[in-house]
């Protein structure tokens, strides 16, 4: 365990030289990804649609293996979903045959078993309203919009309090007041535990109210083509967003993307 | 499987596998265990029953069953495989088939069948050499005929109604099903064959040797039967009702059955003591079965093959 | 007519949508899948009983061959009494009953882990499959007597003999269950650092249970025809016994009223494994199926 | 073994992916899985034989009840001979080959459509499907000398007979495939004004198609032995009738030399059934499995 | 054909009274809908997520019939899906067995049979390439990323050039910029045709930059809150953003939005 320092923090990720090819299809994926996360940190990946965000948390989260490079957890290899990260994907999959609290206590269940899992049944249900699905815990996924099967499944990974949060566009489905007031949530629930979160996202303002650190991504191959900054208070409030700097940092992070498409 | 059976007590306990699950067919059986024949001979007798010669061979050298009735054929194929089964009773001298003929097709003998079809069970079965003996002895060759083969019961009825076949080679049940399936039926069987007796009994030799006395008393209860059957022929359906009431149940049938069974237990050989065999008779059956590839020339010693020496024994 | 009236498991939420341009022949079919199912059932029953008597009457087919329905009716209510007064039947209806249920249960064991194993390991895909393939291939009816031969007289041979006749479907159903998982939802499992076990019976197996009740429901119904087979070639005891009984005599009213009653009990069992399927895979049928049961 | 190593169809994109704490049973599994496929039947064969032949050898089975495998292999080698030199059994064979291929694309067809019926009408599902289970649950064999009174001796009532046996996995398991388009799929057509023919042939079949196969394999054994048993009741022709006559003699290793050649010919059909699937329902298996034939 | 008209334009969709229960759940999804949409025009749903938009365009597709109220599309009752509309749904639902360029091409072989779609094969490469998926048109779609499972999904809808677009949130899986491209390459096609439009969308700017009139909702039961007009000049482009009139209407989309929020 060699937990690395950086202004004091332990680096949580250290991913160096990684590369991924789908041999299959050879499509070059991720190209040279080096990156260092520090605990407690925020940090969002931005990219054009297709430029490997998901394939990288996928790696990040050790179910899938990078064709070169390493990837370090706490100064672990990661060679599989590695205890303490919990994530969330693109797609909210949940399982047709639960009900949305069940679908909630889904980690909870394969961690403890079912016995135990009766009493975080408060606290999955506590969650549900928290995201505004207080009385759809008996429905069904199939009886559910959109926008909260997602909020389903953001529950579904925060029921396990895990240490590191990896979220692939986790609010894609939500109107934007809905969505800040999930991100408020989260930086609440993050900060509160000291949690390390990793988080794809397309909207800009999100990227930099959340973030501490900005990855903007290149498309084919997939490469960082800028790392942003953003040096704002905390907590951050939707005030925040009428911080000059606030959109002094969407202009900055609009710029890489639009780089970043440029490249592509 | 009841392997203590046959070591118990006084020796006098045995477990027979019959070849088929006719209670009827099987009457002595039934009937000298109803009556309490075994019991008074001595004999604690278990009865099972499967379907064909072969399961009966395979259940007593598996040691389910002490010894059983399987065909003369399949105990020299048994035989010829290396198996030391002896065939020591006979059961049916009359012989096991019957070649019939529907009432109103003017046939009237194995002569008559030139250019006609003949219905066997199967292809390959001892009726083939049944018909081919008869048709050869009524100098009708192989190429003068068909045969077709139709399957048993049912099917056999089928052809007549389709009109396919004009004879068949009727087992005794085959012979009361397809009658009592309203044909009116003619037996015209020659003499040709009496030396193809039917189905007895045979034991692996071990046991012949150990208990020849069980064995005896098997036969003397069988014998018993078969004579008081001859008084009691109601009585000996009576009892059937009890192993197997749904055989029984149209009476008529079952007293055909009975009837035509009779007619297998008819010796061509009266003079010969109840349960024997000859070994000229052996010796043709052989030489049919090497003919029909069950056997190979030479694998199968007659003398082997049977013993009489229990026959005493089996006489009142 | 099958194609204009879709009842299956996902329809989307349309339920009673009117839709322009229904075909003449959807009208039927709706007609007729709305009945209740008692008269539906009649329905077909009267329609198979006319068309049977037709062939009989017109066909000239000799009741041996085919009996009339009536006479057929009447030895039904004779079985009957016989059933119901406790008679010799019921004993051995009861033992077949217990070789097919044994037959069966063994058989869905069996088959199930079987299956497990063939469809989630190269190996068993590759290698162990075929060989099923030729055992199954093979007339398992020849193996009766042997069966028999190492089993005894008794039912153990009889329910051995209706499993290893029933154990294919649920072998063949399994293993294609194995790959009906999403690619997302074992990547989801595995995040949660699922257990091996745990992406087996929580996701795998449920995803996996409409192809395993169409295994089981072959091999209930094959069970029924192996037990009774067994007993037709094995002898001695039980239904199958008796139908062979009453078949060598051609009492074929009595077959067929003998059949008549193994086919309720097939379909008695059939019916008892529908139901656990709408129970434990409630989520592949209609969703309006389920919401009205919940009401 | 198996729950470690799996190769269905939807593993997430970690081909080849290290994990920690692989059991040694999982090693072993992934040793067996490695195996190409020739070796790993060998292994299978090499294994039963042995086994078998530990059987015969220590149990002190009769040869009339289990033949020793070298006596068996013997005869398949007699049996070869006799095939090669287009003799007697050759004609026999081709028989059973026409009765079974005709009982099968016969029994394909026609469990096919009721299938789609069952699956898709509630009257079907309600009314129909308990008559099916009714005449399957019955002794089909015992139906012999029906097919036999109306169709004769030929092979029309085998093959007859071989697809009235093996028709009912393919009815249950077409209509259990209908059920398994998802809701989302069925609204997109719907949206896109797909005709009931179109839903049907682009989206229900295509979804139903793992489904199909399943019992399509089930169907192509079950239309083998289907063939074979209708020989053995029905008298006359083909391979099963030699089976009978050898099993009549008690010449077992004959029979299972007999028997050897039907069950490759079912691994034969069933490897078709097999190919075929990987060819049209390729999508259904990994997409590794896909990715390399493309190479 | 009663076509209506105001401003001498047609009615395309005239809806009066409507309510959606889902019987089962007992939710009631939609109540008291009346609106009117004219020929040609962009108009967009926003509102708090289950707040009924999906259900809303799903009927009007006709795919699900109303509990009470009318739906007449031109003229005519809604009772099943009309050929001149094209509906995009907020799940892509690629069928796995066909590449993506056959994915786009399956709308056309429904209507003119297989013979007849190799003449659109071109039409169909060049509809992925406008989206950016040049190169993945024989890729299968477990192949492809989030957004370009989603981008592929428009093409398909695109490919029949229907006369009206209903689109369920066609851009959430999409950064911002591609995302901004695609709503122009749409309000082009649209314009093109003089199609008419109806979007679903969480994106406040996306909603005012393409419609010509924002539907605001609220949620429980789901029904119009607001309506906003918007004003400005056609064709908008990027820096049609930077207008004071469209800072406003943003805001006042946000206020609607935010109304929504608390009414439920
Ligand atoms: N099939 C169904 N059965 C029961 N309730 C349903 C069904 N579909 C949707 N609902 C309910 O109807 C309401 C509206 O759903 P809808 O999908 O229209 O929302 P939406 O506005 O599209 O939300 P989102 O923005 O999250 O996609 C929700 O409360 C949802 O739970
Ligand atoms: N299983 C796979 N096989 C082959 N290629 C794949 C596979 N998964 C992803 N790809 C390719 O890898 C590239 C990156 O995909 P990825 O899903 O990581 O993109 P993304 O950045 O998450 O995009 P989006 O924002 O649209 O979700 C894409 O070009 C995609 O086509
Ligand atoms: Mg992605
Ligand atoms: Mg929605």
């Amino acid at each position: 365990m060699s937990a690395g320092t950086l202004e004091g923090t332990r680096t949580v990720y250290r991913i160096e030289g990684l590369d991924h090819v789908f041999d299959a299809a050879e499509v070059h994926a991720l190209q040279d990804i080096d990156l260092r996360i520090l605990q407690g940190q925020v940090v969002s990946f931005i990219g054009p649609s297709g430029c490997g965000k998901s394939t990288l948390l996928t790696i990040m989260a050790g179910l899938l293996e990078p064709s070169r490079g390493t990837v370090l957890l706490n100064g672990e290899d990661v060679d599989g979903p590695p205890d303490e990260v919990g994530i969330m994907f693109q797609r909210a999959t949940l399982l047709p045959w639960r009900t949305t609290v069940e679908n909630v206590l889904l980690p909870i269940e394969l961690r403890h078993g079912k016995r135990r899992t009766k009493a975080y049944r408060d606290q999955a249900e506590d969650l549900l309203q928290r995201v505004g699905l207080a009385g759809f815990e008996r429905r069904y996924p199939g009886e559910l919009s959109g926008g909260m099967a997602q909020r389903a499944a953001i529950c579904r990974m925060l029921i396990t309090e895990p240490d590191v949060l990896l979220l692939d566009e986790p609010f894609g489905a939500l109107d934007e007041l809905t969505r800040e007031r999930m991100d408020l949530e989260l930086q609440r629930i993050a900060a509160a535990r000291d949690a390390t979160v990793v988080l794809v996202t397309h909207s800009i303002p999100e990227a930099v109210l959340l973030s501490d650190r900005v990855y903007a991504m290149s498309a084919r191959p997939g490469r960082i083509s800028e790392v942003i900054d953003i040096d704002l208070p905390r907590p951050r409030t939707l005030d925040t967003m009428a911080l000059p700097a606030f959109v002094d940092y969407t202009g900055r992070v609009r710029r890489a993307l639009d780089r970043g498409h440029e490249d592509s | 499987a009841e392997e203590a059976a046959g070591e118990q007590g006084d020796g006098s306990s045995l477990t027979v596998v019959l070849a088929n699950t006719s209670c009827v067919l099987n009457f002595p059986v039934y009937s000298a265990l109803a009556e309490g024949f075994f019991e008074e001979e001595g004999l604690d007798l278990q009865v099972e029953a499967v379907n064909g010669s072969s399961a009966v061979l395979q259940a007593m050298l598996a040691g389910q069953a002490d010894f059983g009735g399987p065909g003369a054929v399949p105990v020299m194929a048994a035989q010829a495989r290396g198996e030391d089964v002896v065939y020591f009773m006979n059961a049916s001298p009359g012989g096991s088939f019957f070649l019939i003929a529907p009432e109103d097709s003017g046939i009237t003998g194995p002569e008559d069948l030139a250019g006609k079809t003949v219905g066997v069970a199967t292809a390959d079965g001892n009726e083939v050499v049944f018909v081919d003996v008869i048709m050869d002895g009524a100098g009708v060759g192989e190429d003068g005929f068909e045969k077709l083969t139709v399957g048993e019961g049912g099917q056999a009825v089928a052809a007549f109604e389709r009109g396919d076949i004009d004879a068949y080679a009727a087992s005794s049940d085959g012979f009361a099903t397809i009658e009592n399936a309203g044909f009116s039926l003619l037996d015209i069987t020659p003499p040709d064959v009496d030396y193809m007796f039917g189905n007895g009994y045979a034991a692996p030799r071990d046991l012949i040797d150990s208990e020849p006395e069980a064995l005896e008393a098997f036969g003397k209860g069988f014998y018993r039967a078969v004579q008081w059957a001859e008084e009691n022929p109601d009585q000996a359906i009576d009892n059937c009702a009890e192993y197997q009431p749904q055989e029984v149940e149209d009476r008529d049938y079952a007293t055909r059955l009975l009837e035509i069974s009779a007619l297998t237990r008819v010796s061509p050989y009266p003079e010969d003591p109840w349960g024997s065999m000859r070994a000229e008779d052996w010796e043709a059956m052989l030489q049919d079965a090497v003919d029909a590839g069950h056997v190979e020339e030479g694998q199968v010693d007659v003398d082997q093959v049977y013993t009489n020496d229990l026959v005493d024994g089996f006489q009142p | 007519m099958a194609l204009t009236t879709p009842v299956s498991g996902r329809e989307p939420r349309s339920a009673g949508g009117r839709r322009r341009k229904r075909s003449g022949l959807g009208r039927a079919g709706s007609f007729l899948n709305n009945l209740p199912q008692p008269i539906a059932v009649l329905l077909v029953v009267i329609v198979v009983l006319a068309f049977w008597q037709l062939i009989v009457a017109v066909g000239g087919v000799s009741e041996i061959i085919l009996p009339p329905p009536l006479a057929v009716i009447e030895e039904i209510g004779v079985v009957a009494v016989q059933l119901a007064t406790g008679g010799f039947l019921l004993g051995q209806l009861w033992l077949t009953i217990q070789e097919i249920v044994l037959g069966f249960l063994l058989a869905s064991a069996v088959g199930f882990l079987l299956g497990l194993w063939i469809g989630q390991t190269r190996f068993g895909q590759r290698a162990v499959m075929p060989l099923f393939v030729v055992v199954e291939a093979s007339p398992k009816i020849a193996f009766t007597p042997v069966f028999i031969a190492w089993f005894g007289f008794g039912i153990s041979s009889k329910f051995l003999m209706a499993a290893f006749m029933s154990v294919f479907p649920v072998i063949i159903n399994t293993a294609a269950g194995m790959s009906a998982a999403s690619e997302d939802e074992v990547k989801l499992f595995r995040s949660m650092r699922a257990s091996s076990w745990d992406i087996f019976w929580k996701l795998r197996i449920m995803r996996a249970l409409p192809f395993i009740f169409a295994g089981l429901k072959i091999a209930i119904v094959s069970a029924v025809t192996g037990a009774v087979a067994a007993e037709f070639i094995g002898g001695g005891v039980g239904f199958g016994e008796q139908v062979r009984v009453a078949a060598s005599r051609i009492a074929l009213d009595r077959v067929f009223a003998l059949i008549f009653y193994l086919s309720i009990l097939g379909l008695i069992l059939f019916g008892a494994i529908s139901w656990a399927q709408r129970k434990f895979a409630f989520w592949d049928v209609t969703s309006i199926t389920r919401k009205k049961e919940k009401k």
